[in-house]
């Protein structure tokens, strides 16, 4: 019966030769999602170079989109970029490290399961919610330390950024940090080591290709990260270096320019694409350094 | 059966004690009614042995038995797994060492260890032996050129590797690796190193020239040595402990565990008859 | 797609034409409005209380500022249906709507004050000259600290700030008051309006300006400053900035407006609708909202247009 | 001769073992940072959202008046564009992860599907909101409608679904997919009916996770542009609409403007807390039924 | 050595192939010098062997001499892993089933599988039964519930489980999931069955009832089995062949095998000497 059944599905044959076909247009689709985004930026980037010469852009410290004699210098976002982005770092990358070593090496296991959700709680509130946070909370509570800062800053924002990115930076150390062989540590112990000399000589060494490779995934969100300066830091595009004054990031540029609607065809509407082409670059040559340093090193022992 | 090992065990003890006092050695180690528990399972029931100085005391006994978990309990590394419960007393150098007082990192720089799979820090030759020194203050670069040069060559190594300090100790063969670790071990100049199966991962010539080190090591430290192997036993201990579920079923010279053993349990599993 | 939907509506409204009395036909369809973040609460407001009439139309606002607005309003296709503006349209952009051949109308809405406000902490400069306050944002004016202007004052830099060039307000300051005169380099320019009203309720140094509106929304946070322009200093107020040709704040007052695409009135009957609703309830929003409302005039005037395009 | 002196040891040792307390009370100071900072936020918003938050509320429509207002169209914006997001990021998710899994070679086009996988979750998602903006909005004219906010998010959430599937096909047992085979069964027909339906509870946990990144992202649909005032509750996905993180960013900003719109941004900010919080659990507890069943 | 076996090879072969003749039975599946490489490494080397109806056939040989390897290239299931290449021929019922013309599907479809490990799907088992009929596409009830009594029936577990067929099959047990797995390769009404070690992971209660169960359906199908336990080649089969690192050293009449076989390697392997 079995027999006579199975020479008659011709169907299953044909779905059999159409289906990889099919799911490969499918993965395809990824692809094209990054040519997408190459090709859009490119286009009008390279309009926005007819009007505004590279090097002016990339090396104006003046940025006047709107006005009569405008101005498209880009250096303000990106100081302003640096400076969140570093500020944020500042306060992720020694509390995400310090809480990574303690999940993967001084928790027990009891304890590590339920400091992690909370830890992944924190990953998951919208960042909009975190912008929310600084302009209603921690930019006041500092203006009451630094009497100073202006009521929209880049400190702010900049910190509350790095609050987001802990987690994400705890998680993937103490990833790489878990992987690290048993054996190792009790190498290191049965020498007389205290826990914290096995952490900082032995563990950490070994693990640090995927330490750094989650720093530097931290240094690319927190690069693209943009409801919270855009909330938090403000609009304005002095070439500064004073971190309690407002400052624009690449991110919050987008978000004014697209949000007051540049028309089509405008030199401003391009210089959009010139600022998100520049952002996307710089995310992406991370996210490929983070990469190359965990794949380089992966296979240490 | 608990009664009677107890009994058996007691009187291991004081057999031994009696043929050493006339070597005069001193005692290194001395448990008493030592006991561990792995949650509910108790692995180590009513240990009572004493270890002298500068002899190879070897652990045998079928798999799970407890050679491992006796051992690690001797420098308290079975602490690293929550579990554990251990009730009795362990002697070192006459100090309770399962006293809270005492602290384990000074007990371990005593007490070396060497594992059964080799296993190097993934940096230097060099910064592997000195990773000890270090920690302990030393940073003088000449003292520390100094001891590893003596370790290396104290582990029998130094000729294979002294060209090639700066390279990663995972470039190294397995029989190279678990000689370097022994080196690690002597450069914090310990006072007893513990080994649990240390050449089981090696191939038979690194095995023979782990054995050969152990040999002369002897002269200046306390050695004891799990092994799955009843031949390299034979050939390298002053002094066998036959373990079994937990107990110590018999404890004596080496020479007379494997001529004439008084447990036929112990016999049964000399000659092969089970484990 | 607006093609499309202009043709089909059409043809609802002729055949909609033939019974005229029926007006109560219930409307649907979208309107939408963009432009100028001053109007934009009287605007909402407005929107807000036509929709609870008519249900079925949707009536979205949004608050570009009037330029960027006005670059939304004036394209071939897909336009928006009004723009709403703080100051009237350019002529380069109305070369521009000629060129697109849009064809669009002028309709004042309401009458705003340029208000000066500074912080509940200063109190030395609540009363200032038109001259004086205009000149702390002239980069010719020289003007850095506050004791540069009266001696008295304390000698801390001023932070002048206002909204930026996206905002009908910012050229109606740049054009008209300041007389096309280059804005001071220490100039904060900021998109939203309530960044500005954030900044000037916590900085004691800050002046910024913009409409009545969002002073009168925040006056337990900021204060005013009162002009003089020769008869003594004038407090902003809707009596002030209002109706009276002879108003006190009149210099620094202006009407705003709402450009209508008379095309997509014709169009879409709920954009007329709306249109007419907006004028005949204008007088009403504009006081809720911080403006002072039209003449009865110009409102007839308007209404009456309006109705000529049924 | 001695080099490692016992009395210098023994000295040291005090100083190490006070570093190594102190280095674990530090460690556990800046673990429970995150928590200190997740109380401080909740209480914040929380706080601030007293009063505000109620049947009314959630039930009422958008409005200026402050004590009016409603998130409904939030929430029906926000529903519907789930009704985008879910099933395009799942077929496309799916389908990418069935390809790579079980189809592509170890080759070159595998690498670089993989490769641009990664690279694409670490594009920023105001990127995202261009390419939406210049393709969907403007090339396709689909104006900013919800299809158009729901395409973008898809493709932005994509690389989650993706690497969530792949993990739940790998770690379908290969004697599942032999004994299959094994009984002549082609590899499609493998894939639909043993494959697909073991894997199921993973891909729903990835698909959960993606969709409450889409239910909180607001920068892409602030580029596509979102109106600062829409009343009308969306009726399908060829409508406007807005969505609960884009309320809370024009509430936040205009909150200067009215001092109460702060609260209702804190008030719409529990709302999506408590959503996502709901969501989360779901996945959790999918996950932990699930786990280790073969 | 290559060449000697090989020699070997072929005589075991031509003997086998002239002792069969007389029973009259038919070749089901006839290799002819197989060769199988793992990348670069050879897994069978010069396969010729001749497999007849309604017989059972036992392959043993030591760990990694290519058993699995063997069993799996007759149903093509080596195909899954990417680095496998053939050489040689395969033919079942007289057919190259090596040949690109020969759909794999319909080859399984004929020749059932029985792994190791039991690996029922995770559904319920009337659906794990069915599950075979279905993919070929039938689909009325009344004729499914026949095959699925019948089935269950054929591999001895239909009084164990007829009252549960809807229940998950994860909640049977070890011997009880493998002869579900059994009873799934009987729906779709097979030739031949390749069982690879299907006692292995069982206790001895339940190894005896697969053992009964395979003596039983040797009446209806041919059965190729592969096993580490030479009791139970001995026990249930009718030829034995005996492979050590990918070759046939030796195939013959089960009897033969075990109380006179030819090749002492066969002998010692039989006498326990190694593997
Ligand atoms: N981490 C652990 N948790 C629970 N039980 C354990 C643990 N480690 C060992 N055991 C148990 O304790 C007993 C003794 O184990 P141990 O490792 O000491 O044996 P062993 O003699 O070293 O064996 P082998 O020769 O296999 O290394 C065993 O029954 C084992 O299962
Ligand atoms: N997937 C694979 N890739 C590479 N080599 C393999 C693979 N599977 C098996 N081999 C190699 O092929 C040889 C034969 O393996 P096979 O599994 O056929 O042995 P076996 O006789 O079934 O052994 P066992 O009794 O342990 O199951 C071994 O050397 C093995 O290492
Ligand atoms: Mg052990
Ligand atoms: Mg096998
Ligand atoms: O927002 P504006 O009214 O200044 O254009």
């Amino acid at each position: 019966m079995i027999e006579k059944k199975r020479s008659s599905t011709n169907l299953t044959s044909v779905t059999e030769k159409v289906m990889p076909k099919f799911l490969l247009a499918i993965a395809t689709i990824s692809i094209l999602t990054t040519l997408g985004i190459v090709i859009t930026l490119l286009t009008e980037t390279i309009n926005f170079f007819k009007d505004v010469p590279f090097l002016d852009f990339y090396t104006g410290t003046i940025l006047n989109p709107l006005g009569d004699d405008a101005q498209f210098g880009v250096l303000p976002l990106l100081t302003g970029t640096i400076y969140s982005t570093v500020i944020a770092m500042f306060v992720a990358i020694p509390v995400g490290l310090m809480a990574a070593i303690f999940l993967s090496e001084y928790a027990s296991d009891k304890v590590r399961r339920i400091l992690k959700p909370i830890l992944e709680i924190l990953a998951g509130i919208p960042t909009i919610v975190y912008g929310f946070f600084a302009y209603t909370f921690v930019t006041p509570l500092l203006r009451s330390f630094i009497p100073a800062l202006d009521p929209t800053n880049i400190l702010s924002p900049g910190i509350v950024m790095g609050i987001m990115i802990i987690p994400m930076v705890a998680s993937l150390s103490e990833d790489a940090m878990s992987s690290v062989p048993n054996s190792m540590r009790e190498g290191a112990l049965a020498l007389g080591s205290t826990k914290l000399e096995v952490t900082w000589k032995v563990v950490i060494p070994a693990a640090i290709s995927g330490v750094i490779a989650s720093f530097v995934l931290g240094i690319s969100r927190a690069i693209g990260e943009t409801m919270i300066v855009a909330i938090a830091s403000g609009s304005n595009k002095d070439f500064t270096f004073d971190l309690t004054q407002s400052m624009q990031t690449m991110t919050a540029y987008i978000v004014e320019v697209t949000g007051g609607e540049a028309p089509a065809g405008s030199t401003i509407y391009y210089s959009l694409y010139a600022v998100a082409m520049t952002l996307f670059v710089f995310t992406l040559i991370m996210n490929l350094v983070a990469q190359y340093i965990s794949r380089k090193y992966r296979e240490e022992y | 059966m608990a009664v009677l090992s107890d009994r058996e065990n007691k009187k291991v003890t004081n057999i031994d004690r009696d043929g050493n006092q006339v070597d005069n050695k001193k005692i290194v180690y001395d448990t008493k009614d030592l006991n561990l528990w792995y949650g509910g399972d108790q692995a180590l029931k009513n240990i009572n042995l004493s270890i002298y100085e500068n002899e190879v005391t070897a652990i045998i006994g079928p798999s799970g038995c407890g050679k491992s978990t006796f051992i690690k309990t001797l420098n308290r590394m079975v602490e690293l797994i929550p579990v554990v419960r251990i009730s009795g007393d362990i002697r070192y150098r006459e100090k309770s060492i399962l006293d809270k007082s005492y602290t384990v990192e000074d007990l371990r720089t005593k007490v070396g260890m060497v594992f059964q799979k080799p296993n190097p820090f993934p940096k230097s030759i060099y910064d592997n032996i000195t990773y000890g020194p270090r920690i302990h203050g030393i940073k003088n670069k000449a003292i520390l050129d100094e001891i590893v040069e003596r370790s290396l060559r104290g582990a029998a190594i130094w000729d294979e590797v002294k060209d090639r300090l700066k390279e990663n100790a995972y470039g190294l063969s397995g029989g190279q690796q678990q000689r370097l670790c022994i080196a690690r071990c002597l450069a914090i100049e310990p006072d007893v190193i513990l080994m649990d199966e240390p050449t089981s991962a090696l191939d038979p010539i690194s095995t023979l020239k782990v054995e050969e080190l152990i040999h002369d090591l002897k002269k200046d430290y306390s050695i004891i040595i799990v092994t799955h192997n009843m031949q390299q036993a034979a050939r390298i201990s002053d002094k066998t402990a036959f373990f079994l579920n937990g107990e110590v079923v018999e404890f004596d010279v080496t020479d007379k565990i494997f001529s004439n053993p008084k447990d036929n349990r112990t016999e049964d599993y000399i000659t092969g008859r089970f484990g | 797609a607006a093609c499309g939907n202009g043709a089909s509506t059409e043809e609802e409204s002729n055949t909609g034409s033939g019974d005229s009395n029926e007006e109560e036909t219930a409307l649907e369809g979208s309107v939408v409005i963009d432009g100028s973040g001053t109007v934009y609460p009287f605007m909402a407001k407005m929107a807000e209380n036509y929709m609870t009439e008519n249900e079925e139309v949707s009536v979205e606002v949004s608050r570009a500022g009037t330029s960027a607005g006005f670059e939304k309003f004036l394209v071939a296709e897909n336009g928006t249906d009004f723009n709403d503006a703080s100051r009237e349209i350019k002529d380069e952009e109305a070369a521009k709507a000629d060129e697109l051949g849009i064809e669009y109308k002028e309709f004042q809405v309401a009458l705003d004050g340029l208000t000066f406000v500074i912080n509940k902490e200063n109190d030395w400069a609540t009363e200032m000259t038109q001259e004086e306050v205009v000149k702390i944002f002239l980069a010719e004016g020289g003007v850095t600290k506050w004791s540069d202007i009266n001696p008295e004052w304390p000698a801390e830099e001023i932070k002048p700030m206002g909204p930026n060039e996206n905002h009908g307000t910012n050229e109606f300051m740049f054009e008209t008051i300041m007389e096309e005169k280059d804005f001071v380099d220490s100039v904060n320019l900021q998109q939203e309006y309530s960044t500005l009203v954030d900044l000037v309720s916590k900085d004691k140094n800050a002046i910024a300006f913009f409409g009545y509106g969002y002073y009168d929304s925040n006056k337990d946070k900021l204060n005013a400053v009162n002009v003089d322009f020769g008869n003594g200093p004038v407090a902003p107020s809707l009596d002030t900035i209002g109706l009276d040709d002879a108003a006190a704040y009149k210099p620094f007052t202006r009407p705003v407006f709402t450009y209508l695409n008379v095309g997509m009135a014709k169009e879409k009957p709920q954009v007329l609708d709306y249109a007419i609703y907006a004028m005949e309830n204008a007088q009403t929003v504009a006081s809720e909202t911080g403006f002072a409302p039209l003449k009865d005039e110009v409102i007839q005037e308007s209404i009456s247009f309006l109705e000529g395009l049924k | 001769m001695k080099y490692v002196n016992v009395e210098q040891v023994q000295k040291k040792m005090g100083s190490r073992l006070f570093a190594n307390n102190l280095a674990k009370g530090l460690f556990l100071l800046a673990t429970l940072f995150g928590l200190v900072i997740l109380l401080t936020l909740i209480y914040r918003v929380y706080t601030d959202s007293i009063g505000w938050i109620d049947f009314q509320f959630i039930t009422s429509k958008l409005s200026t008046t402050a004590e009016r207002a409603g998130i409904m169209g939030a929430i029906a914006g926000t529903l519907w564009l789930m009704v985008v997001v879910a099933p395009v990021t799942m077929f496309l998710g799916v389908g990418t992860a069935i390809y790579l899994e079980e189809y592509a070679k170890n080759g070159k086009l595998k690498s670089i599907i993989q490769t641009n996988i990664s690279n694409l979750a670490g594009v920023p998602s105001v990127v995202f909101g261009i390419l939406g903006l210049t393709v969907f909005v403007r090339s396709f004219e689909l104006g900013n409608i919800v299809l158009a906010g729901g395409l973008t998010m898809s493709l932005l959430v994509l690389p989650i679904v993706v690497v969530a599937s792949q993990e739940a096909i790998r770690a379908v047992p290969q004697y599942l997919r032999e004994a299959s085979y094994g009984m002549g069964a082609t590899k499609w027909q493998t894939i639909k009916n043993i494959v697909l339906p073991a894997a199921i509870p993973g891909i729903l946990t990835g698909l959960i996770l993606s969709l409450s990144r889409a239910i909180g992202e607001t920068a892409p649909l602030v580029v596509i542009g979102i109106p600062a005032l829409l009343i009308p509750l969306p009726d399908g996905i060829f409508d406007k609409f807005t969505v609960l993180p884009m309320q809370i960013y024009y509430w936040t900003v205009d909150s200067a403007l009215v001092a109460e719109y702060a609260n209702l941004a804190a008030a719409t900010i529990v709302v999506l807390l408590i959503v996502l919080f709901l969501m989360n659990s779901i996945a959790i507890i999918i996950r932990n039924k699930f786990q280790n069943r073969f």
